[in-house]
């Protein structure tokens, strides 16, 4: 037996993507965020994108391109502070933004790729967060329904990957990385480091290829990846 | 399949299921007969096969002299990774079937209903073992196929018009492999696709406790 | 900063556990099952107690002393099939089963390590699992709220560790282990080898050591760790 | 804090507010403020620092020219690890948090109420940037305090009666560092535990928009 070769360009993998697409993209501020992915989406130009990232990057990086360039309909996330442009676009209407609790909004992403419906919690509560949600109750207690989160795509960063698709991650690069790679029904991976089948330990590898749909290699690492200096 | 010897009515079932499995699928093979299809498969075939105690990439069988003690499938039998393997949790294990990314899986079965209603977890008084991760593989691979004897041991037909015990999926066979032939689970009923050799249509319709499909054109052999 | 140090022995780990308290077991067979904090827990005799394990091991290994030696009142499992005795205990009356989808068990116990109160899901729908399950309604359809599991206890057998309590699992020892280590209020782990602070890279750690109690070195592996001939 | 000039009043609070790290403890240090108390924790005190991007064991933060582009804290700064460090997913980090694995924390504040209640994610109109993690942070953690100036910009009081701003948790908070005092959030509402050096048990009633309890007994400073 042998496994399935994944291995594509990011020019092709970005292709794919349609109009109308509702995109996963890892990364918490610079680290994990596929800026390869995100350059490619804004030269392709695919329209009218709903983004869930954990935040918006900074202005000028990463998810502010397609925001700026006016691709993004709605943003789901939990913190846009370091992105000025972002909450502009906000405020004047030109994106929609929901905001969801960090946490929650990690397990509304896990739990899409684990093929649930929801995680009930009692995160929010008596807090503005919690208005207009579904409640349950259990055991005499009123929880909050969190419906699961699932995309179109998934644009994810790693550091090292095989052809059929196993992924690592570096140090805090990780982040939604792993979550979001379980939750799409398209998976692209950037990829630093692209070795042969066995060159990942199968106990070292964090997002297992059977979630992965196409892995890419990235041939430079842009500055977009580099240390940003405040 | 490159025996010399004339395969028995098991062998031939094994490995008419095993061309089930095509290139580029993730796939389970339950516990028992289903397993067995591993050794049909052409070693160049690009399959990934998932062991629901968290393995992706399973490969050879090892003896016991060679096995690893921390390695094993979902039925105990100690296994070996390949390039490419990976190891996991069984939440991610169980993510992974439930969110779509099993393409088939290939189950046992007590019972298999012409809706494709499937029984196969537990005989009420005698048998009650648990579930274990049947009822997920049943109900959320994108492609379930039964492999099972077409009667029990007492020769009354498995493949029924209702199923008497306890469900393990509603509506989810698509297709079963049996000692006597190969039948899809259609709107209409059970339909016949295949017949063992030397097995006749005849033979089939009476070991089938529901009503049979027949096609008006040639019936491939297997 | 230094982190801090909770190494301790087998026996003063497996004293702090009370009668009637709630057990997590990690392992799938053999692989994984913390058998010589099992024998430890016969050994002191801890009565009441209900488990939380994926199978019943086999007659005569892991938790099945524990059932033959009249410990346990309750076990919450997914497939007690390998274990003649615990069958006929149940079958007796002798214990209490409660069965589990295999996959819904190992999230519940991720629920609960997440603090999270429930998942929903149609899995186990138009079977008897479903029976006196709490429904919830969503879009329209009828979903299971699947109440999250946490224990008292949770005895894990891990690869290698710090003092400081990070673990790594061994191919397909980590099964139910890493899903338990979050979900006990009190974690227990049996370690192969241990080694000292910095000897697991950060990127190695699948459990973090902030989320267990003790860490109990194994000076042997017994028989009870080895291939079973069949 | 064996520094040999005094210290001003905010570094005094900061170093007040790291003796709240006690050994064994798993501890959340919020953006902005609260990270400082890093530089006045001593050398060999058992602590873990979390942060909630997904790692556990901070170490140093490092200047730009020796900084690893893939490792930062929740705030953006560049850290470093220390042997026994982890780096787990954005699931498994607030796993902790809301599993009750997590300690202490200690965040800033827009207001705090004196019944615990604390506002510091949103000012309608002015700045909604979204709560991140703070919502999950104040809810779960075992222990809440805040670290904050005693009043605004404009000099008007940040503990108060009722906040007047979205909350971020409900009768959370247990004890508040200022740069005048510390005080605890009792059932009976604020409650002065040690003044800062230099300043008046009135100063600090003055600068607090809520009755505040004060005890009969000497009141220690920092």
């Amino acid at each position: 037996m042998s496994l399935p070769d994944k291995t594509t360009t990011i020019e092709a993998a970005v292709a794919r993507i349609p109009d109308g697409a509702t995109i996963m993209v890892g990364g918490f501020g610079v680290p994990g965020t596929p800026f390869t992915l995100i350059r490619e989406l804004v030269r392709q130009g695919q329209k009218d994108l709903t983004l869930i990232k954990n935040d918006a990057n900074e202005t000028g990086m990463g998810i502010d391109l397609l925001i700026a360039n006016g691709q993004v309909k709605t943003l789901i996330s939990t913190h846009i502070g370091l992105n000025a442009n972002a909450i502009s676009a906000l405020n004047s209407g030109r994106i929609r933004v929901e905001f969801c609790a960090q946490g929650i909004l990690a397990e509304r992403i896990r739990a899409g790729g684990a093929g649930l419906a929801a995680i009930v919690t009692d995160i929010g509560l008596g807090t503005e967060l919690a208005e207009g949600k579904q409640v349950v109750e259990m055991n005499g207690k009123r929880l909050l329904v969190e419906n699961a989160l699932r995309a179109d795509v998934a644009l994810i960063h790693a550091d090292r990957a095989d052809p059929f698709g196993n992924l690592t991650y570096a140090a805090t690069a990780r982040n939604f990385n792993p979550l979001m790679a379980m939750a799409a029904k398209m998976v692209i991976a950037e990829v630093e480091t692209l070795g042969p089948l066995g060159s990942l330990s199968p106990e070292a590898v964090e997002t297992p290829g059977a979630f992965v749909d196409h892995v890419a290699e990235l041939f430079e690492i842009s500055e977009d990846y580099g240390i940003v200096r405040r | 399949m490159s025996d010399a010897k004339p395969l028995d009515a098991r062998a031939r079932m094994i490995a008419r299921a095993a061309r089930e499995l095509t290139a580029g699928m993730v796939v389970n093979l339950g516990i028992g007969l289903p397993t067995k299809v591993i050794n049909h498969l052409p070693a160049d075939l690009p399959v990934c096969l998932h062991t629901e105690n968290g393995m992706t990439g399973i490969g050879a069988t090892l003896p016991y002299e060679r096995a690893d003690r921390n390695l094993i499938d979902a039925g105990g039998a100690y296994v070996s990774p390949i390039p490419g393997s990976a190891y996991f949790d069984s939440a991610v294990s169980f993510a992974l079937v439930r969110s779509g990314r099993l393409d088939l899986t290939m189950l046992g079965a007590f019972e298999v209903a012409q809706n494709g209603d499937l029984a196969n977890w537990k005989i009420p008084g005698k048998f009650s073992p648990g579930a274990g991760g049947a009822i997920e593989l049943a109900q959320k691979a994108r492609r379930v196929v039964v492999m099972t004897t077409h009667t029990d041991r007492h020769g009354n037909p498995k493949l029924l018009q209702q199923c008497t015990l306890p469900l393990t999926a509603q509506r989810r066979v698509a297709r079963i492999f049996t000692d006597l032939a190969v039948i899809d689970v259609t709107a209409h009923g059970f339909e016949l696709c295949e017949l063992a050799t030397g097995v006749t249509v005849q033979e089939v319709t009476e070991a089938t406790g529901a009503p049979l499909i027949v096609p008006d054109t040639d019936i491939p052999t297997f």
